[in-house]
């Protein structure tokens, strides 16, 4: 009854059906090939990126869970870990932005708090086509708002992220959410099935056709009235998550179950099957049991359902009243749907026939690992060449066109509608290089960052892959944060071309260098494949999540200049590097040239030498110097001072102006101090053998910067920041067109 | 001075409020939940932030069919102090415990920022440690936070002190920019004729240490701690 | 029996969620729209109640609970069987 | 002319809203209450549009402005100025 189409509609090859009868001895049912299109797909099997992703660091001393489980485990001391991770929901958000957002939010949250951990914070880190075009508006509104309703309403702070607009993430924007929780490191959940005979309890929502994958669809069980009526995008409910979120997280405390997992992609499919593959047991199911929101739902629809906020516990067998009565507290329903089983078997039963009986090692772990060719883009080179555009003659006119690119621009207009205050632990709010968050009760706290330039990897997948990682320590170092676990998302093209395969490759390699460079373990991720729409994939886009420690909060350190007459140093030095850079793109509409190059040992030093004059007391701000080079990185220190005070720089040297400015150099911080402290930070500076060179003063209400003593230069503080703020706005007040 | 924070179905700023009760103001707090019909001897209860029900149908609007809060209600009748905080005075207004009505924010966006209020009444169970006229810097976070009144409410409000907070801006000035969400007269928080029920959507809890960048919130609490 | 109740602002309150979806429809070429008003509709069925029932509980349930009445008014209609009191 | 766009979750789409409002219903003792669907409804005053030109502009508007059709389905009917199609 399986014929090519069907295979075909499941995404199912040939070769792939032919091993699943060898290894279940049999043809498969319709359900259990469901099961196996799910299981053994892209995004749940990691078939083409396994291979790979090996080649990241996972180990470390602090690493309680490393990849392999909802998420990745830190150990901060003190009995405390954190838990984190970071999802893609992209394809979701370009259908239908706001619950495809909402949804991704919801989807990380659960893959934090099954672990035991309460979640404190959401990042997001999104890609949308240019704002000039209002189908591009209505993305970005529509996403902002669907995670900000999600997150605001569970209570957990969405308290930093990014955004970057480019052409070619129009047909295929990126959201990607980053959760972080803490738990305490004695009470740390897995999904385990473990314990013949313990019940298995179905929590949250009740299942509905909602998500069923569009390509798994066709057979003749279902006709075009019901095909119409299955939406592939589903609608969350942030209140129902909350007490399922609360109900979880008190039943866990009590120390009443066994294990948990959520029903993410893939639903109750991926959840049992994994749960009981990771405990050597089996589960058998009655789906008679299983609560349904829709009438007539058949085996294939219930198991295939990838409906919003569902739990699957498996329980030790005497609690189940007490976990019934912590549910029912919560006004949920924990009902029992089967039992962990001997034999490593899932078993799913139906109206007492049985619809599925498969080895559930087949299903999780034994699905083919390809090799897929890769090969460099022929047009690579060509992208890489640059011929410089002459310099412009005003330069200040052109600061203020950088300053208003919305890459660049104040991105208040997003993070306002998030609340990033709620659980009072954000201590550094939006708006700095990375956010801080205290631990009530602490000295220390947790910094965290999400960044990923999209436009280097593009360019040079390798050096963009290694700039991700030391950006993001950067900005951690900024803030007066040690990395202390990685997180990434990787968002490419179709892996089956050998184009982007070839990025996606060389982006893992030079992540992977980069974590080997500041000995910082991976603790999991995510890759999303196939974001191609009409045959173009979005450039290739790894998301870096990283999580910071800062030993003593009282010395966090913030972008903004603080007092007037400080001293102003550039740590690091500058190069003409202006390729792949947001001066170039924003100005000359040029996305070439080669990404700026990075020394990641000397990168390292930049890294220590700001963390060490942070836990000395010798500087009063700090500030990566990252897209828009050292002006706009200058600028911004401005913007953040509490007074908004300006600045008078001098820049020596002998580059291009442009290049002083604009280039966007690697291994650099601003940073201001008391001119007191100037003779000791610069001893420090040789010590660590880091360039530092003070560059001028802070202070008066005019932004001046002379290159090679030419003031090029010389506007008001308030007018660039209201150029830069207003920018984002301005744009999304556009007329349709 | 025992302080009860009411837990609802979807409150999420119900252990902030507890935590600054307890660890900043070490006073003695307790949460009560909406199921219960108990108040359990509190002097004070607050009806904090969040999300009750999700805010589904309209905010605060199914929070008041909770068991808990006909104990609350006859609570505010007998003079006890009741503070609704963001969705705690949705709910107030919900129940008609205060005059008017939430609407959607003025740009149809949630916020979340700091902003100036002034003090319009310092003579409350809950300002009194305020001067007439000081500057709070305090954070909001709603969506449904643009007050609504028909205009004799309005009258009657202004004319009986009832306004105790207003957006200001830095200087102190009632602006229409300062008024971020599109209140009517500005309004921030609102006190009851008797004077025991306050609504306000300012978050006092995410004010009320240095570290968060601001102690201003905890004029509120202190003067409820020192009432009479 | 299933029933229809309408909950919009009352013409006093400014509806300014209706004047954004105005607003965008102007944008986007369509003159004619001289006015939108946007409120919320729940369809409500209900198991073992008569009309004459309905009748009375509907009105106290919008009043109740539907519907703010400082700032929302409601109206309700039974949406019989067969009748087809709409088009798609 | 005035008519009214009705828009709501299609079928099979969860309706949390409704579900909540279904169940607040329930725990004030409305047992008779079986099922409850949220939606939005836009009323929308039109001018200069003849009645045939509205039956092709509305389902245009509903589709492309108010509605996504991935999870939302719509109806609308005409409000003929003397009729009364529901009540108060
Ligand atoms: N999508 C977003 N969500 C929340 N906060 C954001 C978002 N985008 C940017 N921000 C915040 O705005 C600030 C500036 O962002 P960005 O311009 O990317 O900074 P940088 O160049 O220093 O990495 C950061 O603090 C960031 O957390
Ligand atoms: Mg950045």
């Amino acid at each position: 009854m399986i014929d090519p189409k069907i295979l075909a509609d499941h995404n199912i090859t040939i070769e792939e059906y032919k091993r699943i009868i060898r290894l279940i001895g049999r043809e498969p049912n319709l359900t259990e090939l469901g099961i196996f299109s799910l299981m053994w797909s892209e995004h749940c099997s990691y078939k083409s990126s396994k291979a790979h992703l090996r080649k990241l660091p996972t180990k470390a001393e602090n690493v309680i869970q490393g990849p392999g489980e909802n998420a990745g485990v830190i150990d901060i001391g003190d009995g405390l870990a954190v838990v984190f991770k970071i999802e893609s929901h992209n394809h979701p958000s370009f259908i239908e932005p706001f619950q495809g957002a909402a949804t991704g939010v919801g989807g990380i949250l659960r893959d934090i708090f099954t672990m035991g951990a309460r979640p404190i914070a959401i990042l997001d880190s999104l890609r949308f086509g240019p704002l000039e075009k209002s189908r591009n508006r209505a993305i970005t509104e529509g996403v902002v708002a669907g995670i900000s309703s999600y997150g605001n309403s569970i209570g957990v702070p969405t308290v930093g992220g990014e955004v970057y607009f480019q052409e070619r993430y129009s047909k295929n924007p990126l959201v990607n959410v980053l959760c972080l929780g803490m738990a305490q490191t004695n009470k740390i959940f897995f999904a385990k099935a473990e314990g013949a005979g313990n019940p298995v309890l179905y929590v949250g929502s009740k299942t509905g056709r909602d998500g069923i994958h569009g390509a798994t669809m066709a057979s003749a069980e279902f006709g075009e009235e019901t095909e119409q009526k299955r939406p592939n995008v589903q609608v969350g409910d942030p209140f129902k998550e909350k007490l399922l979120l609360e109900a979880c997280l008190e039943v866990m405390d009590k120390n009443l179950i066994i294990g948990i997992q959520d029903m993410g992609a893939a639903g109750l499919t991926c959840s049992a099957s994994e749960m009981a593959a990771r405990s050597g047991t089996g589960i058998a199911i009655d789906l008679d049991l299983v609560p349904q929101r829709e009438e007539g739902m058949t085996p294939y629809e219930i198991m295939l359902s990838e409906s919003q906020e569902r739990m699957l516990i498996v329980a030790k067998k005497e609690n189940v009243a007490e976990v019934q009565r912590i549910f029912a507290k919560w006004d949920l329903d924990a009902v029992k749907i089967g039992e962990v089983t001997r034999g490593g078997k899932l078993q799913v039963t139906s109206r007492g026939q049985v619809v599925v009986d498969l080895p559930v090692e087949a299903i999780v772990n034994l699905c083919p690992s390809y090799r897929r060719p890769a090969r460099k883009p022929a047009t690579l080179k060509s992208l890489q060449a640059l011929k410089l555009p002459p310099l412009p003659s005003d330069l200040e006119k052109v600061f203020l066109q950088v300053l208003s690119s919305p890459t660049i621009a104040d991105k208040e207009w997003v993070y306002r509608q998030y609340d990033h205050m709620v659980q009072i632990n954000t201590v550094l709010l939006p708006g700095a290089d990375a956010t801080v968050l205290r631990i009530k009760g602490k000295k220390k706290g947790l910094a965290v960052v999400v960044d990923g330039n999209s436009l280097y990897t593009y360019l040079d997948p390798r050096t963009g892959g290694r700039i991700a990682v030391a950006e993001a320590c950067r900005n951690l170092a900024c803030v007066g944060a040690r990395p202390i676990g990685v997180t990434n998302c990787l968002n490419f093209g179709n892996p089956e071309k050998a184009d982007v395969m070839w990025q996606f490759k060389e982006v893992i390699e030079g992540i992977a260098e980069a974590c080997r460079a500041f000995s910082i373990p991976v603790t999991g991720g995510n890759v999303s494949f196939y974001n191609d729409t009409e045959g173009v994939s979005v450039c290739p886009t790894p998301v870096l999540g990283v999580v910071g420690l800062v030993e003593d909060i009282s010395q966090m350190v913030s972008p903004g200049f603080k007092s007037e007459g400080d001293i102003v140093v550039l740590l690091g030095e500058t190069k003409e590097e202006l390729g792949g850079s947001e001066y170039l793109r924003s100005v000359f509409n040029l996305e070439r040239g080669k990404p700026p190059a990075i020394d990641l040992e000397k990168e390292k030093r930049v890294h220590e030498m700001c963390l060490e004059a942070i836990s000395l007391g010798l500087i009063r701000s700090a500030h990566d110097i990252s897209e828009g080079g050292l002006a706009v990185c200058a600028a911004e220190s401005c913007f953040l001072s509490p007074a908004r005070i300006g600045c008078v720089l001098d820049l020596e040297g002998s580059l291009r102006a442009d290049a002083l400015l604009f280039g966007e150099t690697q291994s650099r911080i601003l940073v201001s101090l008391p001119s007191s402290n100037l003779a000791s930070f610069l001893a420090l500076a040789k010590e660590n053998r880091v360039e530092a060179a003070p560059v001028g003063k802070c202070g008066g209400r005019r932004f001046v910067i002379r290159c090679a003593g030419r003031e090029v230069i010389n506007l008001p503080v308030e007018t660039c920041w209201r150029t830069w703020k207003e920018a984002i706005p301005r744009l999304l007040s556009l007329p349709q067109d | 001075m025992k302080f009860g924070v009411v837990v609802f179905p979807g409150s999420n700023c119900d252990h902030d409020t507890l935590f600054i009760l307890q660890k900043v103001l070490c006073q003695e707090a307790t949460f009560l939940w909406h199921k219960d019909h108990d108040l359990g001897r509190v002097g004070c209860v607050i009806l904090p932030g969040g999300f009750s029900y999700g805010d589904y149908l309209r905010a605060g609007a199914i929070a008041k069919f909770s068991p808990l809060i006909e104990e609350v209600r006859e609570f505010a009748e007998r003079g006890g102090l009741v503070l609704g905080i963001c969705n705690g005075f949705q709910i107030l207004l919900e129940l008609g415990l205060l005059p008017g009505a939430m609407l959607r924010n003025k740009n149809l966006k949630f916020l979340c920022q700091h902003v100036h209020v002034r003090v319009e009444n310092a003579r409350t169970a809950f300002t009194h440690r305020a001067r007439p006229g000081q500057l709070l810097r305090i954070p909001i976070a709603h969506f449904d936070g643009n007050y609504y009144a028909p205009a004799e409410t309005l009258h009657r409000l202004e004319a009986s002190n009832q306004v105790v907070l207003r957006y200001v801006d830095e200087n102190g000035e009632a602006t229409e920019p300062a008024n971020v969400n599109g209140s009517a007269s500005n309004i921030a928080g609102l006190i009851n004729a008797k004077g025991n029920v306050l609504g306000m959507m300012p978050h006092p809890e995410r004010a009320s240490e240095a570290v968060l960048g601001s102690r201003d919130g905890r004029l509120i609490f202190e003067s409820i701690i020192l009432w009479r | 029996m299933k029933v229809r109740i309408l909950v919009s602002f009352k013409e006093s309150v400014l509806d300014p969620q209706g004047q954004t979806v105005k607003n965008a429809l102007h944008t986007l070429g369509y003159d004619f729209i001289k006015d939108v008003r946007q409120g919320k509709v729940f369809e409500v069925e209900l198991q073992g109640l008569s009309e004459d029932q309905a009748q009375k509980v509907i009105p106290e349930i919008a009043d109740k609970v539907l519907a703010n009445p400082i700032i929302e008014k409601f109206s309700w209609e039974v949406l019989s069987e067969g009748k087809k009191v709409s088009r798609n």
